[in-house]
């Protein structure tokens, strides 16, 4: 294959370079379009003092929750944390720092990083815990407030397809913050369903071009449902 | 006799417009979709990345890589959109959803709203609130008039850590259908519960309130 | 059909409400992925004193160079002005107020005009003629300029494919500045080659969600070539 | 002798690594395309919105839904993918290009460039140029030593209006290949055309030129 082949063949080598107090940028919305299984290597990595960038951190045992089990995680940056025990203990015991960002803001700051926007101003959040200490400026008669971009270290990612060059396509509601997480990191792994060849996947409705992944792997997923909420039929 | 959930609900969907794209919070506001009036199509933004939520699914449609923003599985309409979570709120921020409708703790007289913190108990996060309020064009909060102690949530000046600053101008309680004059810093009270009197209303408002001409007693 | 049906049946229609002195944002590259019947619209309408913002603006009669035989453009906004007699000769003259800006801020600001971020940090074009009088900041040892976000009355756009709501997909490099343009106006109108009914797009592959597009029209388009090249067969 | 606008191509082509997306200027730059060394696969971005970027299609392929930045038609690769205009310059402005060749009228000691425009003559504009030499990791520019009198090009301080401040570090001409030590305020001459002279080079100069002490004549 060509420079352009981005498949690795194992986990260990989708991994390799992550070390004590990176920054991990995680993509997923609750436990929907996680990387389960480079979350998995993390652990099995043992590797410590990190920070972790997602909008959530899993549940207990399942998705990020499982690196708060050997206190991987330093820092996390998210806009919910709820519905993990775990997580609870160690932030209120300050094991853990959060910094809780606003979804919408925390998206942009991922698209930024990835996009060299270092910097945007934003009205969310003004007036609020959250802007506090933050530049304001008044645009158009309202204030906004200074949010600085993320970029990681690491990137790690979950699609549904991709081809060898790392061109990928997100499924449903799965798609979520992967695409902005892919851009933001200095290493982009990709974890997918399937791995195709190039010109299969229709260059017109690519969803994450494959410039942005350095590193992908095929894998096997739980896809773990946080909420089954089902009608009758 | 004070508005059941469901009498709020149809309240705030019978103003929702024919064409519409609105995000509904969780609790009251999601139960607004179940009384959205015939004739009328609204299409529901899910902050997580889609447009044209539909019901949730059958057992066998059953799907993980299709849930909203509460985290539940759900399903898609005829004419949906998925997109990414900068796209969601490039969306919501921009001033592209027409309508929001969500809870709050307090609102007060200068439109802030509080609705995702209470310091002391545990933080689980704001999740997209912030983003919405800030965003939305035109922002319903459903509420209780009042906590369980009796305390007024609809306050002079928020107590709790804010959600938003000046966002928010209409507030659907239990008791009354309130605006929010920021310019005057008081409430405006349109519309009563049946069987509420406004003076009730004011009694249990804590903010400045003064009652509409035109006050009525809402339909349900 | 429902209340999200946003077909309209005429030109007319479409361009219902432009008056002199509003802002037009104008989809396209070059010639490609333009709103050619739109901009006859424009032109057939009169409206003077325009501001229009596009990458570009178009040929001696064809694409927005249209607009200028009337003089109906009183500013143009665009990265490249080339290729266009007429225009020379009314910006030469102090007819026509040209702003040139590089063209991925000119991208970034029509998206943060759609996305509800009123400015923004970047290096490009710091030092230069564009970055003078402009905020410079330092992030990461690199100074930044602050731009600032556009918006506009009407957004005109071309796409390929859309259903009766709005949601609509580019076909190839004619998808250039449409997407974004068709967030950033207040009134998004979408002319495309063929209207299908909801449904038969895949939601998971929508370029533009039909949230964006307030009148849509099917239209016949001559798609003009500005540089064929080719090789031999 | 000074080489041919094909050896300038060829020399920069040299310097390509296999697996490298790659952004190509009008002009000189779009020659290197054609002078990739056989094994090495590149991938060229066309920043109105391709990566993957064929040859120029047959008369049967020619479709205007598929132009370049030059708004020449063209192919697209096995492999390609298309995003809009935004998209397109968040991966250049990001710094996911992995190199950029470009031409200029004028280069300094401070990485300075300018390309875009000559007070007192016809502005065509920028176009994606400005976002090319702030945004790639890895950009050489292209270019004639001197000018049609004979004046230089590589100068102390650009006279015409910047493109990019501080942004060049490598410079192919005609006569050398050179880089510039912008710490130091000077060039660095690495490498001299076939029979150019090292001192040739520096005295058709104006910034500051040390030469290197491995300087070479290069390979073409």
């Amino acid at each position: 294959m060509s420079g352009f082949d981005k498949v690795v063949n194992s986990y260990e080598e989708a991994m390799e370079g992550l070390a004590d107090g990176m920054t991990v940028l995680a993509g997923g919305f609750g436990l929907s379009g996680i990387p389960e299984n480079l979350i998995n290597q993390i652990k099995k990595l043992g590797v410590k003092d990190l920070t972790v960038v997602s909008n959530n951190c899993g549940v207990d045992g399942f998705g990020l929750g499982i690196l708060l089990e050997d206190k991987q995680i330093k820092k996390m940056v998210a806009s919910y944390v709820g519905e993990n025990k775990l997580f609870e203990r160690q932030m209120m015991s300050g094991e853990l720092e959060v910094e809780l960002t606003p979804q919408g803001t925390l998206a942009e700051k991922l698209r930024a990083g990835g996009a060299g926007i270092p910097a945007f101003f934003t009205a969310t959040a003004y007036g609020t815990p959250i802007g506090e200490g933050k530049e304001v400026r008044e645009f158009h008669g309202r204030p906004h407030i200074l949010e600085q971009a993320i970029t990681g270290d690491f990137s790690i990612v979950k699609a549904w397809k991709a081809d060898r060059y790392g061109n990928a396509i997100y499924r449903g509601t799965a798609r979520n913050f992967n695409p902005e997480i892919a851009t933001a990191g200095r290493i982009c792994v990709m974890e997918v369903e399937e791995i195709v060849e190039p010109g299969e996947l229709d260059p017109n409705y690519i969803h994450t071009p494959g410039i942005f992944v350095d590193r992908l792997i095929q894998g096997t997923f739980e896809k773990r449902i946080e909420r089954r909420t089902v009608r009758e039929a | 006799m004070s508005l059941t959930r469901e009498q709020m609900a149809m309240r705030v969907a019978r103003t929702i417009e024919d064409g519409s794209y609105v995000n509904l919070g969780i609790g009251i506001p999601t139960l607004v979709a179940n009384y959205i009036p015939e004739g009328r199509e609204v299409m529901l933004q899910s902050e997580n990345g889609l447009l044209g939520m539909g019901p949730f699914p059958t057992e066998d449609e059953v799907d993980a890589d299709y849930i909203n923003a509460g985290k539940q599985t759900i399903t898609t309409v005829n004419g949906s959109s998925i997109f990414s979570s900068a796209e969601s709120f490039a969306m919501i921020r921009g001033g592209h959803v027409d309508m929001t409708a969500l809870g709050a703790f307090e609102v007060d007289v200068n439109g802030n709203i509080a609705s995702w913190m209470v310091p002391g108990k545990l933080i689980k996060g704001m999740g997209g609130s912030m983003d919405l309020v800030a965003g939305a064009k035109n922002i319903v909060c459903m509420m209780t008039h009042t906590d369980k102690e009796g305390n007024s949530k609809l306050l002079k000046q928020c107590k709790l850590p804010l959600t938003g600053a000046g966002c928010i101008r209409r507030v659907l309680t239990d008791l009354a259908f309130v605006e929010i004059d920021i310019e005057n810093s008081r409430y405006i009270l349109r519309e009563t519960a049946p069987g509420v009197s406004p003076d009730e209303v004011v009694s249990k408002t804590e903010g400045e309130m003064i009652v509409a001409d035109d006050v009525r007693e809402m339909d349900v």
